[in-house]
């Protein structure tokens, strides 16, 4: 799709279209967008009109065709949206606890139940050659860390081994040439709950999108072997596996996302107005947006210490585009 | 009976062992027998040819039934209210309206022009071609180019239901123009009528009721696109709730809340449709 | 006075066969013509060669002093509102009323917008009505034409023709389909349109005696050629048999 | 007093012509749709189609594992057609007017096929996929809902329509009821039933794709697959074959049925 | 000896209105009645009782010597085997061919299984043949039933009926959708049914000549009672009228 900045000529209008990936779709998160809608709305005096979308594909694919303004995309979502429209550019992303770009990163678990966890250990360790021949469920194709991560680090194993050198990322979106299947949960939820209902053996999904729904049962949050049991009143997808429990075999860090802005269609005014509006401390203690850990509340982002939104430039991604090249 | 004497009567004719046929064998029969037995030939390699990966039985049909008792006796809201699901379902059905009403009049001048008595026999063929490619190609396919190249919204979804909804009503209605007799088109352009005198005079008159039973039967078909491609083109509408509902929330209750929401509409817009069939347009002397 | 002038006139739809070979006559003005002749003679073609509902191929049809067969669209459309048209099969549109038919008619001298909206004036309304009350169906007016019996819906044709103010008006074997009262009600009324109102009739009829006992003049068409053309009474025995061969019998027991 | 009908029989269209314009607008109200807005995106589109579902050499190698997955669609669709159609027999004659055992059958028969039918695919697909997994009996299943539904009712107007003076004259020499429907009603209907069929294999595998899509099975899955990873010019592939395989199918069908009908 | 007899019957469909009100007649074998009487009479009623094509109200159907009323699914077969009937809309499965047809005839001698195997015995494929050649319609043996005319047509519907070896036959007009032609032939078949195989007929029928050229006995019914049982010579002017009551002219000129 190289060419498809002649897709239409942008122009500037005064509402402001922020689409968002199916995971942030959801009636939960409503309030969190809506407030998000609300300051922008108040910093720039345009409307905001929510794009919620069943598949990543097309949140891509709408920024880069010059349909809306922002987007919060995965980092390979922003890639793929950069390749296609030079005009996508990073505005914020949310930082870690410290405050800072340095943590801004959440891990991408690969995850299996614990009861098989046995079969995927080799010696006593759990190791990727096992997963061969398994039905794995990843997110959806265009997730950064619930596919892209994931399966270049299993294709940087197989690799190196003979029979699979020739793999490709493309072999593994279906079943055949590395696992016996394979599935796309659509979201991360999805792909946990792939695992947990013994759908899939091995599943690739990312922490933050799970944490609401799972504690920690054993070992460090974050580590191999770690197991996390789903609490006994979860909300859906995973009330249907209350109690089950799955450990790590392997966690790999992931940049977090960033809201990706459309310069043709937003505009560099906008720009600069929203990229002081989200790196404010105002919109850093806004609690709708961010909210509290420990209050309960289902929402967008959370605030732990002191995690806010921060400038990152287009090359802080290199290290994902490296990936899956 | 007298067996050797019937045997040569010429009427009677007798397979190879001498046994009396009753089948004519004709081509019909050939056809209709030979399309059956190659059905059930596909259909039963189809069995070996099927990928079951992933499928089990023992676990998969007690969880289905399971699944549908949920949904269907226990059917319950909890991601929105009453008042949004109505609004998501008027939004369903609006845009299967705006797809049938927009295609059907774009498909009512296509079809005149396709229809072979009332046009010339080149535009004819070559608009027969291009509406049976666009009836070929999934309406997904047009849903997705819509909403990459237009944007989420209302249009792309409209626009996307609309190449094969219009496809499919040139089709119905260029046949129920070409039914219409010959001699009322001969007649009235003997008149000295000219072509528009014709359509709206004779032929529109002729096939009204056939173009408006297409028409309904096609919304009902795009009720239920609508359901689909709502959601895929960022259209909104309860299909969005319905994926939110199974494939994000896994929440059985709701969809089964929703599929009720769903099939009351269908049915009621089925049910609409026959009345108003049966009581105004056989009767009616529309012009 | 000269209305129709067919000179040398030949049609074929297909290179095989020759519908029509080097037709020649002339109509007077309120002359009242049979054409006989067996299936296939050609008689529907050289009718709607008249009026050009088909290709002309040869030689000339002259109509009102002009030709036919060299006429633009235009022109076309404003002969055939001087040339009506009656059909075996009536050809009415079954779901439209009586008078919405016989309305129809006046097709010829509307604007497309005019005729697709179908604005007729009070004058041509009351002129249709005075049609219908005139071959004594104006009681079923405002019913569906696919409600009235076959001579009915003849004669709702019939004012069909009539309302267009046709110099001159061809009927295709318009009681082919009927009963034997009906036919005779349908010839009653297509006579006393040239008897009462001097319109030129070309008929086109299977029944022999019918031709004989109403028209002026008969014409005999056999393979497409010409085979007799003269005055009703002057059409003897063997004459018939030369117009349909030895399909005569055949055709009697239809 | 008929002028008055007429006029009124007018009116009944005007009326019904208001309807329409009315709905439609409050549909468009509704779904905030801007009907130039999207006839301007017309040639957008069809820009976009030209710059992007474009076949290379490169996505023709694709071919083969595409046919298969096309392949597999196509045995899904007949597969689905063919067993519905079966059950639909069944229903068909419990819920034909004809040849009904009782009334309560024939209400039960009607229900089943006015539920599996206004039930959306949508619906169907996902409730199936989240016990049967993702595999070709999903779609198979997803397939066979649909169709069953509008078989039945479309064989319960077959039977309707073709067979009730044969019946009668069946019964009257003594036959049973299966003799009945196996001599007289079914050789009657199925002609027009196997045009159903075959309609209706056409069109499954046109809507396979999107229950492919939902599901995970067959060419749609793999038409989703490309599309998600935004390898268009696999998706015009993708596309082309399905265009392909329906039209093939769709003239076969005609042929048959101009023989039979 | 009597073959049929019919004693106090009423039927009604609805609450309203009583079809059939206590019809009381007996039949010999060997007989030829006709039943005659106007549209909506209860004649085709009547016939139906009698094979309990439709349930019997009140009274009783007695035939040989069997209470028709009440038999069980398995007698009622049994007994329908024993009666044939013949249609107006002959009512044959117009795919299939003509001796498929006939043969339709022994699914009452069959057991489910033989019937939809379609398995039949080449005695009863050869009678088939011989009835058609009876009828004069052996040559189409292999046609499909929809290429027939609708004379040959019925003529299957008889042997359809006939090869059922029956001691009656129902006819329930028979010649109402047929040319005069046809009538005639299908007529002279049925008569010499009883005539020629000893038979026994029961045939409604609309001409009220017919009725009286063919049969040696005419039950007139009107309103679903008996007011005319007799032989036909008996049936005179007035009581046909009173038969037919006022609609007599109606009929005529249907
Ligand atoms: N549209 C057509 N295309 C090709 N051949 C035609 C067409 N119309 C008529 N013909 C042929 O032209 C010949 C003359 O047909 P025409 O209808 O003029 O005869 P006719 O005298 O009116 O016969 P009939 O008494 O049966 O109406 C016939 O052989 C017929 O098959
Ligand atoms: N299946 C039915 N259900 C309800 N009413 C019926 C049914 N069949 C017949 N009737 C009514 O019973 C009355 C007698 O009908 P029947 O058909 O026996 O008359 P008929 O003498 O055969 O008339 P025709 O000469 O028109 O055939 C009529 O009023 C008719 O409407
Ligand atoms: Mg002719
Ligand atoms: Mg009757």
């Amino acid at each position: 799709s190289e060419d498809s900045e002649g897709a239409g000529a942008a122009e500037v209008d005064d509402v402001i279209n922020i689409v968002w990936y199916p995971n942030e779709s959801g009636n939960d998160m409503k309030a969190s967008r809506d407030e998000i809608g609300r300051v922008i709305t108040e910093a720039t005096g345009k409307e905001v009109e929510h794009q919620l979308t069943t598949d990543y594909a097309i949140a891509i694919e709408t920024l880069i065709n010059n349909n809306a303004d922002l987007a919060f995309m995965g980092a390979q979502g922003y890639i793929e949206a950069k390749n296609g429209n030079d005009a996508v550019t990073p505005l914020v992303v949310p930082s870690g606890e410290s405050g800072t770009l340095d943590d801004a990163i959440y891990y991408s678990w690969l995850a299996v139940n614990v009861d098989d966890q046995d079969n995927y250990k080799v010696d006593g360790e759990f190791s990727l050659d096992t997963i061969a021949g398994k039905n794995f469920s990843f997110v959806s194709n265009s997730s950064t860390s619930g596919f892209v991560v994931p399966s270049s680090s299993i294709l940087a194993h197989f690799n190196e081994q003979e029979e699979y050198a020739d793999l490709v990322q493309e072999d593994l979106m279906e079943g055949g040439p590395l696992f016996e299947q394979v599935l796309f949960g659509g979201s991360h939820q999805g792909s946990a709950v792939n695992l947990l209902n013994g759908n899939a053996d091995v599943a690739a999904f990312c922490d933050t999108c799970v944490e609401n729904y799972v504690d920690v049962a054993e070992g460090d949050v974050n580590t191999v072997g770690a197991v996390y049991k789903v609490k006994d009143d979860a909300a859906e997808p995973f009330n249907t596996v209350t109690g089950k429990e799955f450990t790590l075999m392997s966690v790999t860090p992931v940049l977090n996302a960033p809201f990706a802005a459309n310069l043709d269609v937003l505009g560099q005014e906008d720009f600069d107005t929203l990229k002081a509006l989200f790196t404010s401390d105002e919109v850093a203690n806004n609690e709708k947006i961010f909210v509290p850990e420990d209050s309960g509340e289902p929402g967008l982002f959370f605030k732990s210490a002191d995690e806010r939104f921060v400038e990152a430039e287009d090359s802080w991604f290199d290290p994902i585009r490296e990936l899956s090249k | 009976m007298e067996a050797g004497r019937t045997n040569d009567l010429p009427y009677i004719k007798r397979t190879k062992d001498g046994r009396i046929n009753i089948k004519s064998g004709n081509k019909i029969d050939l056809v209709v027998k030979w399309t059956l037995i190659i059905l059930s030939i596909l259909t039963v390699m189809a069995f070996f040819f099927f990928n079951y990966i992933g499928l089990q039985w023992d676990r998969a049909i007690p969880e289905t039934a399971h699944n549908l008792r949920v949904m269907f006796l226990e059917p319950a809201l909890n991601h929105f209210s009453w008042g949004e699901a109505f609004y998501q379902v008027g939004i369903t059905v609006g845009l299967g309206v705006l797809a049938t009403v927009i295609g059907a009049v774009i498909a009512l001048f296509l079809a005149l022009m396709a229809a072979e008595n009332l046009s010339r026999p080149w535009i004819s063929k070559s608009i027969r071609a291009v509406v049976a490619v666009i009836r070929a190609v999934p309406t997904v396919l047009w849903v997705l180019i819509f909403a990459i190249a237009a944007g989420l919204g209302s249009e792309a979804a409209v626009l996307g239901m609309l190449f094969h909804s219009t496809a499919y009503l040139v089709k119905a209605f260029s046949e129920a123009f070409e039914e219409v007799d010959a001699g009322i088109l001969e007649a009235l352009r003997a008149t000295g009528a000219n072509w528009w005198h014709v359509v709206t005079h004779g032929v529109l008159p002729s096939t009204f009721t056939y173009i408006l039973s297409w028409v309904f039967l096609r919304f009902e078909i795009n009720f239920g696109v609508a359901v689909a491609m709502g959601a895929a083109a960022g259209a909104g509408g309860i299909g969005f709730e319905l994926f939110m509902a199974s494939g994000f929330y896994f929440d059985l209750r709701e969809v089964g809340f929703i599929t009720y929401a769903i099939l009351i509409i269908a049915v009621v817009l089925e049910i609409i449709s026959t009345q108003l069939k049966n009581r105004y347009f056989p009767a009616s002397t529309n012009n | 006075m000269t209305l129709l002038q067919v000179k040398g006139l030949g049609k074929s739809y297909n290179s095989e066969t020759q519908v029509l070979k080097n037709v020649d006559f002339e109509v007077n003005a309120g002359e009242f013509v049979s054409i006989i002749g067996p299936s296939g003679a050609g008689k529907s073609t050289l009718l709607r060669c008249i009026n050009r509902m088909v290709e002309i191929n040869e030689g000339k049809v002259i109509f009102d002093n002009a030709d036919v067969g060299s006429l633009k669209k235009k022109e076309l459309r404003k002969l055939r509102t001087n040339i009506g048209m009656v059909f075996q099969h009536y050809n009415l549109v079954p779901r439209l009323t009586v008078i919405e038919n016989v309305l129809h008619g006046r097709f010829g001298y509307k604007t497309t917008m005019q005729g697709i909206m179908g604005r007729f004036t009070e004058e041509e309304k009351e002129h249709a009505f005075m049609l219908l009350k005139k071959l004594g169906i104006e009681d079923h007016a405002y019913k569906r034409c696919d409600q009235l019996s076959g001579g009915q819906q003849q004669r709702v044709g019939i004012c069909r023709a009539l309302i267009q103010e046709p110099k001159l008006v061809l009927c295709d074997e318009p009681i082919a389909s009927l009963d034997p009262n009906s036919s005779k009600v349908i010839m009653d009324h297509l006579k006393s349109i040239t008897t009462d109102m001097g319109i030129t009739c070309l008929v086109n009829l299977h029944q022999v005696e019918v031709a004989q006992d109403y028209s002026d003049r008969i014409i005999g068409l056999r393979k497409g050629e010409i085979v007799f053309d003269g005055p009703s009474k002057l059409l003897h025995e063997d004459q018939i048999n030369h117009i349909y061969g030895t399909e005569l019998r055949e055709l009697i027991t239809v | 007093m008929n002028e008055k009908k007429m006029r009124k029989s007018r009116m009944q269209t005007v009326v019904f012509l208001l309807i329409i314009i009315i709905v439609t607008y409050l549909s468009a109200a509704i779904t905030e749709f801007n009907f130039l807005d999207g006839l301007a995106t017309i040639p957008k589109a069809l820009g976009w189609m030209a710059g992007n579902l474009l076949i290379t050499a490169e996505t023709l190698e694709r071919l083969p594992a595409i046919m298969e997955k096309l392949l597999e669609t196509i045995f899904m669709s007949i597969a689905a057609t063919t067993i519905a159609a079966i059950l639909s027999i069944f229903l068909g004659l419990m819920g034909s007017k004809t040849t009904k055992v009782n009334n309560i059958f024939s209400i039960f028969a009607r229900l089943i096929a006015s539920i599996s039918r206004n039930i959306p695919v949508v619906a169907w697909s996902l409730i199936l996929l989240i016990s049967f997994g993702q595999n070709s009996v999903t779609g198979f299943l997803a397939l066979f809902v649909g169709t069953l539904g509008f078989l039945t009712r479309a064989f319960i107007e077959s039977i309707d329509e073709a067979s009730q003076d044969a019946v009668e004259a069946l019964q009257a020499t003594g036959a049973t009821y299966f003799q009945i429907v196996n001599k007289a009603v079914i050789p009657q209907s199925l002609p027009q039933m196997l045009s159903w069929i075959l309609f209706m294999i056409e069109t499954n595998i046109r809507s396979a794709t999107l229950v492919g899509i939902l599901t995970g099975t067959g060419i749609g899955y793999t038409f989703d697959l490309y599309y998600k990873s935004l390898n268009y010019n696999a998706v015009a592939l993708v596309t082309i074959t399905i265009v392909i395989a329906v039209l093939i199918i769709d003239s076969i069908s005609n042929r048959i049925r101009r023989v039979i009908l």
